[in-house]
């Protein structure tokens, strides 16, 4: 699951200073985990191990506490990141509306099964649980940004613009 | 005359070696009668390079075996009974051979040599006399064994043959007082002839109840199924418990020659002894020459048929075995022809024959039917065996006292009676 | 043949009785004085007593010596009966005097018979036919009698062998 | 043929053998049998005189002595065990009491 | 026809109307400024008043949990539930992205009823948007003096933490998503302990809805008859309904308790997606029990009736699904769903949960037989009620509702289709 | 008496009583098969055993086997339930671990056929079906008692 | 106190005690998992729900707090399924490897299966969620990921309990598992109580692991000779060999604890032990040996007979005795040169010895150094390694006679001039007397191996041989007197209190 690659994992100063004026919102130090974990994520964009030290250094705590708090949660990246992650909503409501299409028609495309990654690393297609966007659905997440009311076109589209990245 | 010196001792070796002769032809025949009422096979393994013979080897491996096996005597027995059981088991068994004519008596130039070891005009007396001595072989083996089970077991046995002696004795009285004598060859020589023209005169139905119980009782003398209480190997243990090797084998030698003497005895007295049926010794000796060609006739015809028995037992073995019991057949074949090449000449070139030769062939045709009945009889002892199962001593002793010796009585009532109606009294 | 054996005979049974008087086992005895019967038979054959000489065999040898040693097993006396049973001095010395003085005696007596040879016999002299000639004839009464003291002897040992008398 | 006076002589020592065995032996059962020893002794006298007269009546006394002997055995036997069974003993001079 | 009533949605058509500008242009902190003038208790009885029910999906009175904090109490916190994940269920998203200090805004005056100094907002991980537009208006708020050591010139202190979540749902279970803040695992806490005694970092705390929070302002600003008259007696207010599936218009639409679902799925919602007829409908988001069209007919949307439906109001996720939806996909959707999303605390549920969505998969795939159908109705019964949270009974009723209103189509799919009733093996 | 002899059936005839005619119906029996075997020996039952063999039944228990696996280790995983099962105590089991999967697995598994009582209730106590009596193999007699434990490699090959 | 009816039964229980707790004193076990007394509640495994009256919902009897009036019922129908219910979910992903688990036999899920569960699988085996076999979790302890139920009493153990918070849940919902941090292991020194916690087979010892069926294991009451602290152990041995050591509850010392360093300190019992006395000339009986011996204390104030700390109270009292009636003169000495270890704050502490303090109280001095380097020449060492733990003294030991009494080859048995066997305490009845006071009894457990006597069988012999009575036939009447002689150290009843292993 981790990558053997080391990293230097360290808390830039603008960190260390957010991280003094939350310190105090939290009574006691764990409660820096989740944030902690939020900022090595969105700094390098996964978890190391190493991060995990780092943090539970920070928040007087075990390494192996910070691991098991990682990996309950699904949003952590405990693998190193790849360039675009789409995560196709594939609960009840975009079902519904055919997500199980699209999600078809990426793993068509892409060449590969929900939950594998294709072979230049660029893409990983993960099949998600409900992203509160039922409404439009069916929809998928590419990182950060929500695409909603998908149609095969529309991925089509989406792909097109990104392989040209 | 040199026949009448020699003739004695050679009656004795005869006598001596016909009964140790038949004794592994009478184990042998026990076992293999006991597996075939059984639906057994019987034994078949032991071999000579390969030849079984179906299985007499196998009496031949016993021997080897009860020598070569360990004598444990026990160290507290008395030694001199102990060794003197045996014994005297096999050799006062072997002694009413003695007195068993095997043939008609031969007449020499004017001498007549009988054909038995002891010329007796008392020989059954004699034979009774003789059996009772068995008794002390049982005796002496129990109470040597210095064991109590052995102690019970001679006791028992003891009474057994005392009591059944009486029916014993008794038993023949009806057939002495029909025959007026009490030698055995005369005896023999009155069971020439028919009755009513068809049944040969023998004593077995002038006297019916008498052999019935004769033939009882020597049951129980011998100690031969249903009577063998005083040995029960399994379930009631016997005087010779104590006894192994080449010990216990004389005892087991000595029974069985006391069944194979019975079944002379029984022969002799009853089934006509060394008597052809419907020839008598004089028609017999006029056509020596016709006997013996009947007789070579008859084993050249015997080879033949188990030349042909044998080559499809050689086939069945060839497909069964790979070994050198492949051989056997072959050898057995080998054997049959010649011997029926050898009857086939016998018949060719059989030479005219002098008196002595046609007394001799005469002598020979008796003694060969004598001992068929006798074999005839051991038979009928092995098949006894193997049906009936063992009384209980009370049983035992109410059948001898109770009804075999009142039976006898009755005989002896009825056959006087009939010899005073019949006029044949004295 | 004949006086080698009578004086066969005569040894055996000689040495024998002797043997069964002086013994210590009953048994033994009763072996011993059966070797005397059967030489004792021995010489009634060598009288031309064929019939006696059988019926010796089986009466004596074979039924009430067989009887005696029956006995002797029966009561299986140890040790504590045999040892005091055997010979003690002072009487074997009267009754050896005694025994002394009843062979000269008989010797004596015997020397009457001195000179009485014994002639020819006729052929079936003591054989079956001609006891029971002169058994069924002279001695029919005695031998009737002799039928009567049996029966009285067995009922005597029936009622004597009963379990309480 | 042996003269008569040597099977009377073997006579007259088994007799007297078996006088002495009942002298002086205390075993009730070897008493019985140097009893019979004595019966023997006088058969063979019988037998022998027999032999010698050339008369069949000695013989015949011989076959009565022999039967009353069998009878005399067996009722001595008899006696024997039941004597064993009161005293547990064979010896002759326990036996002193008539009924007991 | 009927029509959307627009109170807390009025804004969100507005071009910007995420910034404070844009809502201070609407009145914005108007009713913030009000409260803080009045007393904590009269803002609660306020509150009260209104009937307001919490939006989360219990639909427990507000007002009446902001009472049962303890009087002693040294601090209190108040959780904004922002952790939205209710399949069927955006609401709070529309609010947190479009209009995020109208929630703010209830915040600050809930706190200052609460006497709390203190509030998280604990808001999905995957709401970036949301989450990016949250935290640029709580930095808003903070700079104009909305929030900070002196709260609107009161003095009053009041600080919002944002606390992002990573991707639970269980979190959005309140003791589960306070677990989640203090850094420990987001599971479920035993209750009791209450979180309004022992909540947060032990405080106090009272957790609320985005929506509930959202409507707190309105009502201070209107008044609580006001309020009142919107909606069913019992059931106060307008509501948000996340429609969702086979609709021609899906979307957020704020409409009063008590409309009728048919009215609004013609009136509002443009009908069943082309045209086609119902088949079922899910009124409460994804863990309520499923209606069929005749049920869902005469319902109305508003907490009493649902419950007299069978089935409850919940987060208003309404999940519409036409006749062309094959029921155990859904189910097999649903499960897998709480499948993947159980904390795995508890052992039925941990267990349970998997095993039902394998079971609806097997069945989905036509790989079942009528024993695992029966097993799947006996696991539903015992998953359900045994367990730290209710988690298991959101599994339950979909699972029950499902299996029971669709019955046939569950059999249909079975290997051997008859129903066996007999439990295999059992 | 201690022990009574109590009759039962019901009584007999004089012919019955007599025993003859029975004998003789068991005398007629016995020559019947004597003669029946003498005339065709090949319908005996027995059979010439070392050459022929008894076609054995299905579930006859003969010596123990250890199952492999297909690559070809024991599927014995050292559970000592058979050991545990057995009644005479002639199995005896050391566990040891597998270095690569950390399985568990016999390092000695030891048949002291000399106690072994043939009840077959170790193979009805494996959970593996890691051992077996299907061998067939009842021909066990051996000159030396130490060629009677069977050991890991012996039970392996059959 | 509180009044609680338990299945109609009314009875009385202290305030503030957990339902679980409570019922247990009042007799009535309620099954579980993950409730542990030494540990904090947390009430995930659901299994010892119970029926509380008032309550629609059946209430976990572990998180339930005991109130006055309470009525609770343990055994209806609706709690007896909701144990069988949960059964059937932990055998959901359980691997049914009981053959080769080293639990079986003593597992809770086999013991709940068959009072509670007893239901038939109606799981098929391709279903099961696949989890790692074995997992090392460090130097002592291996995970089996399949058979964990997750019950936490582990994770509770390192949290809570030692503080190191080295075990934690990784991942969520059914796919959950134990972990250590990856590249760490679970090395704090008292990690095997995890595997004796632990109501399944998940966590094993690697030490034990393999080696016995726990059904085969006879078990003993015991004392840990490992330091001062005295923990309450269960010897369980099969075919007279150790296999393992398991603490037992003692709130006053141990509680359910005990470190690994003393759990796994049991070999030295099994292996290399002086079976037969030994002499120069060879091997001797016995007998000889004690002549031997005897032949030595000719002149007994040329003697040192140095006791062991290590030794049980009622050896070092009969060696007091010994020297005083039997051998009046002779010197008698105590001590050892054991290294000390660290106190860690929780069980270990630095003395190695285990009856440090039963020596003082018995009143053998400690003055060990002096008295080696006096005069004597003649040394009877009883269960005291000196070379092995000062190597230097070698030399000191050097131009003197030296009978080493003792049970393994140590070094000081190999540079004796006699070596007399005797017993370990896991073959012994005796006592210790812990740091704090305390004389704890403990039983023996075990056969003495090969010709080993205890040091009361060879002083009475010795002192048998020299025709002097030391007063006590028994061991039992040792014992009774020195309780007599020593103050505070009166029979003490022990409370035979041991917690369902799972």
């Amino acid at each position: 699951m981790a990558t053997t690659e080391k990293t230097e994992v360290k808390f830039s100063e603008a960190r260390k200073q957010e991280i003094e004026r939350i310190r105090g919102r939290y009574e006691t130090p764990r409660g820096l985990i989740m944030p902690l974990l939020w900022m090595i994520q969105d700094d390098y964009g996964w978890i190391s191990y190493d991060a995990m030290e780092l943090i539970a250094g920070e928040c007087e705590t075990s390494p192996a506490w910070v691991y098991s708090i990682a990996t309950f949660y699904t949003m952590f990246e405990l693998e190193k990141p790849i360039r675009y992650h789409l995560q196709v909503c594939n609960t009840l409501s975009c079902g519904l509306c055919g997500s199980e299409s699209i999600l078809a028609h990426l793993e068509d495309r892409l060449g590969i099964q929900a939950g594998e990654s294709t072979e230049d690393g660029r893409f990983r297609l993960t099949a998600v649980e409900c992203l509160a966007s039922c409404g439009t659905g069916p929809m998928m997440q590419m990182n950060d940004e929500y695409y909603e009311s998908l149609t095969t076109e529309k991925v089509d589209a989406m792909l097109e613009e990104w392989n040209c990245d | 005359m040199p026949a009448e010196l020699f003739m004695p001792f050679v009656m004795v070796l005869v006598a001596a070696l016909l009964p140790l002769q038949l004794l592994p032809a009478m184990i042998w025949a026990e076992r293999k009668v006991s597996a075939f009422i059984q639906d057994r096979t019987g034994p078949n393994r032991a071999d000579i390079l390969g030849i079984r013979l179906g299985g007499v080897i196998h009496s031949i491996a016993d021997v080897v075996k009860l020598i070569a096996k360990e004598d444990m005597t026990p160290s507290k027995v008395n030694s001199f009974y102990y060794s003197l059981g045996p014994f005297l088991a096999l050799f006062i068994s072997l002694i009413p051979f003695s007195i068993i004519p095997l043939a008609d008596t031969l007449k020499i130039g004017g001498a007549a040599i009988p054909l038995r070891a002891v010329t007796l005009d008392v020989g059954i007396l004699f034979i009774l006399a003789i059996t009772s001595f068995h008794v002390y072989a049982v005796v002496f083996a129990g109470w040597a064994s210095n064991n109590s089970f052995s102690l019970l077991g001679g006791l028992r046995s003891a009474a057994q043959m005392v009591s059944y002696e009486l029916g014993l004795g008794l038993s023949l009285v009806g057939m002495i007082m029909v025959a007026q004598t009490l030698d055995l060859n005369e005896i023999v020589r009155q069971q020439g002839g028919t009755i009513f023209g068809i049944l040969p005169a023998w004593n077995v139905f002038l006297q019916p109840l008498g052999f019935l119980i004769f033939v009882v009782s020597i049951f129980a003398e011998t100690n031969r199924n249903p009577f063998d209480l005083p040995e029960g190997e399994s379930e009631i243990i016997g005087f010779h418990v104590e006894y192994s090797s080449m010990r216990f084998a004389f005892f087991f030698m000595g029974e069985y020659i006391a069944i194979i003497g019975g079944s002379a005895v029984v022969a002799t007295l009853f089934l006509g002894g060394w008597q052809v049926p419907f020839f008598d010794t004089e028609m017999l000796r006029e056509n020596a020459m016709l006997a013996a060609r009947i007789a070579f006739g008859s084993t050249a015809a015997l080879c033949v048929l188990l030349s042909i028995i044998l080559m499809a037992y050689d086939k069945k073995l060839q497909a069964l075995y790979t070994d050198k019991r492949r051989f056997e057949a072959r050898v057995l074949l080998g054997i049959v022809v010649t011997l029926g090449a050898g009857a086939v000449g016998g018949l060719l070139f059989l030479p005219t024959l002098s008196s002595l030769g046609e007394q001799i062939v005469t002598a020979i045709v008796q003694n060969t039917f004598l001992v068929g009945k006798i074999l005839l009889f051991c038979f009928f002892f092995i098949w006894v065996r193997w049906t009936l199962p063992r009384f209980r001593y009370d049983q035992l002793m109410n059948l001898g006292w109770k009804t075999l010796i009142p039976l006898a009585l009755l005989n002896i009532f009825l056959t006087g009676v009939a010899l005073v109606l019949f006029d044949r009294g004295a | 043949m004949g006086p080698l054996l009578f004086w066969i005979l005569s040894a055996v049974a000689v040495g024998s009785a002797l043997a069964t008087i002086v013994q210590r086992s009953p048994l033994s005895s009763a072996l011993t004085l059966t070797l005397c019967l059967v030489a004792v038979a021995g010489l009634f054959a060598t009288l031309s007593a064929d019939f006696l000489f059988v019926i010796q065999l089986l009466v004596y040898a074979g039924a009430v010596m067989v009887l005696v040693i029956y006995v002797i097993m029966l009561l299986n006396l140890g040790d504590r009966e045999l040892k005091p049973l055997g010979l003690s001095r002072p009487r074997t010395f009267v009754s050896g005097l005694v025994g002394i003085l009843l062979l000269a005696l008989l010797a004596r007596a015997q020397a009457g018979a001195a000179g009485i040879s014994m002639g020819d016999v006729p052929d079936g002299f003591g054989g079956v036919r001609s006891i029971a000639g002169t058994l069924f004839t002279s001695y029919l009464y005695p031998f009737e009698i002799v039928s009567v003291l049996l029966m009285a002897a067995l009922v005597g040992v029936v009622v004597l062998a009963m379990k309480r008398f | 043929m042996a003269p008569t006076e040597q099977y009377l002589l073997v006579s007259a020592a088994l007799f007297v053998i078996g006088c002495v065995g009942v002298l002086s032996r205390r075993n009730l059962l070897v008493v019985l049998m140097s009893i019979e020893l004595m019966l023997n002794a006088a058969n063979l006298t019988f037998a022998t005189f027999a032999r010698a007269s050339g008369l069949i009546d000695g013989q015949i006394v011989v076959f009565f002595v022999i039967a009353v002997a069998a009878a005399e055995a067996a009722v001595g036997l008899a006696i024997v065990v039941a004597l064993f069974r009161k005293k547990e003993t064979v010896n002759l001079d326990r036996f002193t009491m008539l009924h007991q | 026809m009927i029509e959307e009533t627009k109170v807390l949605t009025s804004r969100i058509h507005k071009k910007d109307s995420h910034t404070l500008e844009s809502y201070r242009e609407d009145g914005g902190y108007e009713a913030a400024a009000m409260a803080l003038a009045m007393d904590p208790d009269e803002v609660t009885a306020i509150v009260k008043d209104s009937g307001l029910r919490g939006r989360g999906g219990a639909g427990f009175p507000t007002g009446l949990k902001w009472t049962f904090l303890p009087k002693d109490r040294d601090f209190t916190y108040l959780c904004v539930n922002a952790d939205e994940s209710e399949p069927g269920t955006f609401k709070d998203r529309v609010i947190l992205d479009l209009d995020p200090h109208l929630m703010i805004e209830g915040t600050v005056i809930s706190c200052h009823a609460l006497k709390s100094e203190h509030a998280f907002i604990y808001i999905r991980g995957e709401f970036c948007r949301p989450y990016r537009r949250l935290v640029a208006a709580v930095q808003e708020a903070y700079e104009a003096g909305i929030l900070g050591d002196n709260v609107l010139g009161t003095g009053r202190k009041l600080d919002i933490t944002i606390h992002k979540g990573a991707g639970a749902y269980i979190c959005g279970e309140e003791t589960a998503l306070l677990n989640s803040i203090e850094g420990l695992r987001g599971q479920p806490r035993i209750k009791p302990p209450f979180p309004t005694n022992h909540g947060l970092f032990g405080r106090s705390t009272v957790i609320n809805n985005v929506e509930t929070l959202a409507n707190v302002p309105v009502i201070l600003k209107e008044g609580a008859e006001v309020y009142r008259s919107r909606g069913t007696e019992k059931s106060p207010g307008t509501r948000l309904f996340s429609v969702s599936g086979h609709v021609e218009r899906p979307g957020v639409y704020e409409l009063e308790h008590g409309v009728s679902f048919k009215d609004m799925l013609n009136d509002i919602c443009g009908g069943v997606k082309g045209g086609r007829a119902l088949k079922a409908v899910v009124p409460g988001g994804s863990s309520v029990p499923v209606l069929t069209a005749e049920e869902s007919m005469k319902l109305q949307m508003d907490f009493e009736s649902c419950q007299e439906c069978g089935t409850m109001l919940g987060s208003a996720g309404v999940i519409v699904m036409d006749e062309t939806t094959d029921m155990v996909w859904a189910l097999d959707k649903l499960t897998h769903f709480y499948a993947h999303e159980s904390c795995g605390q508890c052992t039925p549920c941990r267990e349970g949960t998997g095993w039902v969505a394998e079971l609806v998969h097997l069945i989905n795939q036509g790989r079942a037989k009528s024993a695992d159908f029966d097993k799947l109705i006996d696991l539903g019964t015992q998953i359900c009620g045994n367990t730290i949270c209710v988690f298991s009974d959101a599994v339950f009723m979909p699972v029950m509702s499902y299996t029971t209103k669709f019955r046939s189509e569950f059999e249909s799919k079975l290997i051997d289709s008859a129903p066996v009733h007999e439990k295999v093996g059992a | 008496m201690m022990i009574g002899v109590k009759k039962i059936g019901k009584p007999m005839d004089i012919k019955e009583r007599s025993y003859l005619f029975e004998i003789a119906r068991g005398m007629m029996t016995s020559i019947r098969h004597f003669i029946r075997n003498v005339l065709n020996q090949g319908a005996m039952p027995t059979l010439q055993y070392p050459e022929e063999k008894r076609v054995l039944p299905e579930r006859f228990r003969g010596r123990h086997r250890l199952m492999q696996r297909e690559d070809g280790t024991p599927r014995c995983v050292a559970c000592f339930c058979c050991q545990t099962a057995c009644p005479a105590d002639c199995i005896s089991i050391e566990a040891t671990e597998r270095d690569d999967e950390g399985e568990k697995v016999a390092a000695r598994f030891d048949i002291n056929i000399l106690r072994c009582v043939f009840c077959g209730l170790c193979v009805e106590a494996c959970p593996c079906d890691a051992i077996r009596m299907d061998t067939g193999m009842y021909e066990l007699a051996d000159t030396n008692r130490e060629n009677l434990i069977y050991d890991l490699n012996t039970l392996l090959r059959h | 106190m509180a009044k609680i009816t338990i299945n109609g039964v009314e009875q009385a229980v202290e305030d503030g005690l957990y339902l679980i707790e409570a019922a247990r004193r009042c007799g009535v076990d309620i099954p579980h998992y993950c409730y542990h007394p030494g540990l904090p509640v947390e009430g995930n495994c659901r299994m010892c729900s119970v029926e509380v009256e008032g309550i629609p919902k059946l209430q976990t009897a572990c998180t339930t707090i005991v109130q006055d009036g309470m009525v609770v019922i343990t055994d209806s129908e609706k709690v007896v399924g909701e144990r069988s219910d949960v059964m059937e979910f932990l055998l959901r992903n359980h691997p049914i490897d009981c053959p080769i688990c080293d639990q079986a036999g003593e597992c809770g899920l086999q013991d709940y299966y068959m009072e509670h569960g007893l239901h038939d699988s109606r799981i098929t085996v391709s279903e099961k969620v696949k989890k790692k076999k074995r997992v090392d979790l460090g130097p002592n302890v291996v995970l089996d990921s399949e058979r964990c139920i997750l019950c936490t009493r582990c994770v509770r153990f390192c949290k809570d309990v030692v503080g190191t918070e080295e075990l934690v849940i990784k991942n969520r919902s059914n796919h959950a598992e134990i972990t250590t941090f990856p590249g760490k292991g679970l090395v704090n020194p008292y990690a095997l109580n995890t595997v004796d916690i632990c109501p399944v087979g998940a966590l094993t010892s690697r030490k034990f692991r393999f080696q016995c069926r726990v059904w085969y294991m006879k078990n003993a009451t015991s004392i840990c000779p490992g330091c001062e602290r005295g923990c309450n152990i269960w010897i369980d041995h099969h075919e007279n060999k150790i296999q393992r050591l398991r603490p037992r509850l003692n709130p006053d010392v141990n509680n359910y604890w005990m470190c690994d360093e003393g759990r796994l300190d049991f070999h030295w019992i099994n292996d290399d032990r002086v079976l037969r006395a030994e002499g120069p000339d060879g091997l001797m009986r016995p007998d000889e040996a004690d002549r031997a011996v005897l032949a030595l204390l000719s002149n007994p104030g040329d003697v040192l007979i140095v006791a062991s700390p290590r030794s049980t109270n009622e050896s070092l009292f009969a060696l007091k005795r010994f020297v005083e009636v039997a051998l009046p003169g002779a010197a008698l000495t105590g001590g050892s040169f054991r290294p000390t270890g660290d106190d860690d704050g929780f069980l270990r502490l630095p003395d190695k010895n285990p009856n440090s303090r039963g020596m003082r109280e018995i009143g053998i001095a400690g003055d060990l150094e002096n008295r080696l380097n006096g005069s004597a020449g003649v040394v009877l060492v009883f269960e005291n390694d000196l070379l092995g733990d000062r190597p230097d003294l070698e030399s000191v030991l050097a131009g003197k006679k030296v009978v080493a009494f003792t049970s393994n080859r140590t070094a000081t048995a190999r540079g004796a001039d006699l070596v007399v066997p005797v017993t370990t305490y896991a073959e012994l009845n005796g006592s210790f007397t812990n740091h704090a006071g305390l004389r704890q009894e403990f039983r023996s457990a075990i056969r003495p191996p090969g010709d080993s006597r205890s040091v009361f069988d060879v002083v009475k012999s010795l002192s048998g041989l020299l025709g002097k009575e030391l007063g006590w036939e028994s061991e039992t009447a040792l014992t009774k007197e020195m309780t007599d002689v020593i103050t505070g150290w009166g029979v003490r009843v022990e409370e035979e209190t041991e917690l369902h292993a799972g």
